[in-house]
């Protein structure tokens, strides 16, 4: 596979944009602990922490319509492709304003616009691995209407031992369909280890059985996970068909927030908190000189301010209202939940005016 | 004009569909160059070209996900299973991402999943099922058996054109065995509404697919005893027709739920009980149902018969009914 | 004697089950060294090895097909899936291998799918599942569904005893808040009786699970007004305790029948409509069911109420009956 | 992968014994498809013309009293293990006296023997790939009971992109199963190619995202397949766990007896037609001088003479009694159909006294 260097293209206000992307997506969840703990959160609080570049970086590869379907761990790829904190927020603590109007949980929620300008966000079931015959089927979908358009999708190291995995992979592969899959190796499913998830070596020799490309990167280098993925996108969209990019990282706390993680290792946790994925970027900004201390902690302002602004309008909010439980399992009822798409701070990714607050958050 | 079969009147439909909207399109196993296993798509491949009739690996959870996924996009993916048993290799992905789709996220998944069903053919207990029951019990999708021609085009047709997930069950005994003069300008037949295939006072045989025929044989020799039977065909199987239904329960008061799925937890119990309640005062007797056996569908024609409910029975059980 | 919760209790009828005979061992994810989801089988690893306490990859049709193969060997595989909704990923294989076997080859599969179902706690679309109507259609399969800790220990050592495939069922919400006093003499609770829980004469209420519990309060409120109900719990859902359900409406009269999956083709139909085939002379007033809405669950603690059957939905049906 | 070949240690009686077992596996296929042309043969006819050789081949690798799982392809592998074709004959023809009892078509019967010295067969269901993990189980409860028993089962190139076979290969892979698995690229699956089943170019390669070990043989080379089948089949016993073997093969028949092949391309056929496995085996034993023209036609008679008899004994059989279709769909009915083991008239794998009528056919 080529080893192009696509992140080298990057223009100084996209470095920087990524850097927000990643700050954002951590104090989002770190406020969701906050809520959390303050049981303001229904149900489970699912981090990423540690892992916030992997999602980040990857989807930051994709065009600014293309689709993505995240799991709940991939906060990052949501907000990047302009799902605003607030429909998170709104979605954990079960409100009548998220998405999907209370009715499913963290990150199981979709935007599938009418027209070609908006990103495609396609919404998580729990049962892992369908996710990738039904990105699949949007990357086939978009070839039958004529669309260039790029289907990105993840998978955990557990996830890949499903069937629907497999079928999915597979018949993406036969299709030569334009899809890209997050292969995230975070050395645990709930408990269970990688090593009893799967015999081989690296995740990414699952596409082996495919004849899938694929590569597998240091997650936790958000340039590096760039690369990978702008790569996989541009041979997706050149016809060239699917790929699996394995990336490796490591989930820093629980399945959930409930679970203590005792089955980890202390001096695992340690060298991972080594490799943190945000204190590297910003190293990696400073040393490129693409920002200073003071530039990097505005914009870590910036995020923090609008995290705090978006959960405060989420609190705000209502539940849903109990006469609407029976509506809209058929056409034709009147609840069409959607996701209020934003444009960054930086706007470089979606074309709004740089810095100030974002688009929405102004009103 | 020339008598239709139920199978060609089903392909007459996919291709007037395909050929109207060019978002509809045919996903599957063997539908393409071999025409599918029971030549429903034949032709489809050379009409539409392989880009919109395409065939697929043996995986059924891709073919769902493939048409979901597609569904997204816009398209109307009209999706088929080799034999309705391998419905159960896709249920995942069917009953919990296809079905929940609108209702969670708003995002509504049009697409028809058809496939044979049925026995009566010596197929054995993985080629006979009539899985209906399981997805009657699933909101957020619809499903159609038709058992005539004219229906079975009808139905396809409006199938398609649903903006929900439609479960289309194509009874594999009557693909070649029934036939209709089928209008030459253009129809839809409704999903949601049941059709009276006899007018009778004396007792209601409700039922559908191929359980119609039997039921029409035993009306008929018990009009010779002078027991008159209404007999409705369900057609749409889930949403259920009560108003059909309890409209000719209230004439005759006596009532006779027929299926060829297995009896326990089949969709008769639902219409039964249903009847029971909503049609209580209507009725002067208990609301039987006749179905197959509680065991899988056994391969030998001498098992099989005694597996499904026999025109003998029906007209035992009608007549108890009508003594009651 | 301490207080055992319905949780503990099924970890017992485990723990006993598996020192009394070495066959049997316990398969599924994060069963292990995390103990399960919610713990049912911590310490298990601990006290039997890794070999008998087996931690599988996230393949659910794996964990089938390994307890099948195992359980041909001889083997007594009790399988955990995490929530019992993700029994849809192993559909196919434990409806047509495991459940067919013995059937079709004589090939008999003595094992237990045991896991969490039910709502009430804001598990949301994919973890509230209640699925006994899929299975209760499968022929082949038996399932069982406790309602209290007793019952837990009980219907799990039988379960594993059992020479048949067995889904059993543990409601999530009663885990950790019902609690018996549990005898210190070793027990067995034989699946296919049902219980009475409360004696009345003029409704009989027939349910299982945590709609027990709410069954119990609506009796409690319905006493004020002087309407005594019976309460059936039915323990095992599959096959069903016709006998005792007949018994008690034979002297009621009037029956309600009460269920949180959703209502159309639920398990309820089954009931209902036996109950109007088999009791019909019985009954002075049609047989009820009350159900949650034919909607997937929804999430929001504020719908998901308004989602399942409430004590105040059941008082005020349990009124209208005895009134009817 | 070691290239022994375990084929140098079969005696003269055991390279004979392969031959009058794939013979015996044609002349019963040969038989059937006159019962299927008399109309005899209730429901479909599937034929495995031109890959007996695998069948038989991979199966006699194994010890009397291993497990096999055959697919409705691999007749030669059950009558190896010892299945009388009588049992066949009954099923197709729907028999009370068939190993279901008329319940279950074809090769769909199993044999759970309660000893543990005959062989243990387990009967595929429709639906493909459920086999894969069902064995990786068959193999789980061997070890679970202490026994050296090695599990064998096949999957054609449609069966493999079944979600069922990657959870049960991965399975087996990490919980290191004796399990072997034989995957057939027979060119088809129904009508569709191996091209449009995967893009990959050998279908061992599906293997590697496991981390099984695999390889690819000729699958017309009896002796090849033999090899192949035996490494894997003692790597497995020593508990070095899983491994697949692809067999390149050539399904010379419709995919059931209506099927007219149209798809086929009719050089296609004749390239395989020269390859015949049967036809070759039988060239190698002359010309290992281990058999002369008169003993190839005294074995050949043999079968086709038991093949006879064999079918005449189904014939005269009558249907099942429709009072038993209630039966034993759970435990305590009076139904426990089982199969018929018996010896081989070579004796040597089932050590039986060489030569003269199998033992069963002389009673
Ligand atoms: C088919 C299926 N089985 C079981 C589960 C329960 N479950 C939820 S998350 C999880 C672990 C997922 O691990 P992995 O795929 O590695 O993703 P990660 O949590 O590490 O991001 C499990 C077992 C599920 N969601 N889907
Ligand atoms: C899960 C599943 N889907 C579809 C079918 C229908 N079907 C029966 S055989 C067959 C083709 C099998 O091809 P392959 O696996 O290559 O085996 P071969 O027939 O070539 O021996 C198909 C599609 C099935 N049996 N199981
Ligand atoms: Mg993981
Ligand atoms: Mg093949």
């Amino acid at each position: 596979m080529t080893t192009a260097r696509p992140s080298g293209d990057l223009s100084r206000d996209q470095r920087l944009e990524l850097y927000y992307y990643v700050r954002l997506t951590r104090d989002v969840e770190e406020r969701l602990a906050v809520l959390y703990r303050q049981n303001k959160v229904v149900g489970g609080l699912y981090r990423s922490l540690g892992q916030e570049g992997e999602s980040v970086a990857s989807a930051y590869a994709l065009a600014e319509n293309d689709a993505v379907a995240a799991l709940i761990r991939n906060l990052g790829s949501v907000l990047v492709q302009g799902v605003r904190p607030r429909a998170v927020f709104a979605q954990y603590m079960a409100k009548g304003s998220s998405p999907t109007r209370g009715r499913d949980l963290n990150l199981h929620f979709s935007h599938i616009p009418q027209g070609e300008g908006e990103p495609i966000i396609v919404g998580p079931i729990s049962m892992l691995g369908d996710l990738i015959p039904v990105m699949a089927g949007v990357g086939l979908g978009a070839r039958l209407r004529g669309r260039p358009l790029v289907a990105m999708t993840y998978i955990g190291d557990g996830g890949t031992s499903t069937g629907a995995f497999h079928e999915g992979m597979n018949f993406a592969a036969v299709q030569k369909l334009p899809l890209v899959v997050i292969a995230e190796d975070n050395k645990y499913a709930y408990s269970t280890p990688v090593s009893q998830q799967m015999a081989i070596a690296q995740i990414d020799q699952r596409a082996e059985a495919y004849g899938v490309s694929h590569e597998m990167v240091d997650g936790n280098d958000m340039l590096a996970v760039y690369d990978a993925s702008k790569r996989a996108v541009d041979r997706a969209r050149r016809g060239e068909g699917p790929s699996l990019i394995g990336v490796d990282t490591m989930r820093m706390r629980g399945h959930a927030e409930h679970d203590d993680m005792r089955y980890v290792s202390k001096p695992l946790l340690d060298a991972w908190e080594a490799r943190d994925p945000i204190a590297r970027y910003r190293a990696q900004l400073i040393e490129d000189e693409l920002a200073n201390e003071t530039e990097l902690v505005e914009i870590e302002t910036m995020s923090r301010t609008f995290t705090e602004e978006e959960a405060a309008l989420a609190e705000a909010d209502p539940p849903p209202d109990a006469a609407t439980v029976g509506d809209g399992v058929f056409a034709g009822g009147n609840l069409t939940p959607t996701v209020e798409i934003v444009q960054s701070p930086f706007g470089v990714k979606r074309g709004a005016p740089r810095h100030g607050a974002p688009v929405e958050a102004q009103r | 004009m020339a008598e239709t079969t139920y199978l060609e009147a089903i392909r007459q439909g996919l291709v007037e569909e395909m050929t109207r909207d060019d978002r509809v399109y045919a996903i599957g196993e063997d539908i393409g160059a071999y025409g599918g296993a029971f030549k429903v798509t034949d032709g489809l491949l050379e009409r539409f070209g392989a880009s919109r009739v395409i065939d697929t690996p043996i995986s059924e959870t891709a073919i769902i996900g493939a048409a979901i996924g597609s569904a997204y996009l816009g398209m109307r993916p009209v999706a088929e299973l080799q034999f309705i048993d391998f419905v159960a290799c896709c249920f995942n992905i069917l009953t919990n991402f296809a079905a929940k789709s609108r209702y969670r996220c708003g995002a509504g998944v049009p697409m028809v999943v058809r496939g044979p069903c049925g026995g009566g053919v010596s197929g054995g207990p993985f080629h006979s099922g009539n899985p209906e029951a399981y997805f009657l019990h699933t909101p957020g999708l619809k499903i159609v058996e038709p058992s005539t021609a004219y229906d079975a085009k009808g139905l396809i047709k409006a199938a398609i054109r649903d903006d929900d997930p439609v479960l289309f069950l194509e009874h594999k005994y009557l693909y070649r065995r029934v036939k209709d003069d089928l209008p030459d300008e253009e129809y839809v037949v409704p999903i949601g509404r049941a059709a009276v295939r006899r007018q009778g006072d004396d007792a209601t045989i409700v039922t559908f697919g191929a359980m119609v025929l039997a039921a029409l044989d035993a009306a008929e020799c018990l009009a010779e005893e002078d027991i008159e039977v209404e007999i409705i065909d369900l057609r749409t199987l889930s949403p259920l027709d009560f108003d059909t239904i309890l409209e000719s329960v209230a004439k005759t008061s006596k009532v006779l739920v027929l299926h060829e799925a297995q009896r326990t937890g089949g969709i008769g119990a639902e219409i039964a009980a249903a009847i029971a309640e909503r049609g209580f005062e209507y009725l002067d007797a208990p609301p039987m149902r006749l179905a197959s056996k509680d065991t899988p569908t056994p391969y030998s024609p001498v098992l099989e018969a005694a597996f499904r409910p026999s025109v003998e029975q029906i007209v035992a059980t009608v007549r108890q009914l009508v003594e009651y």
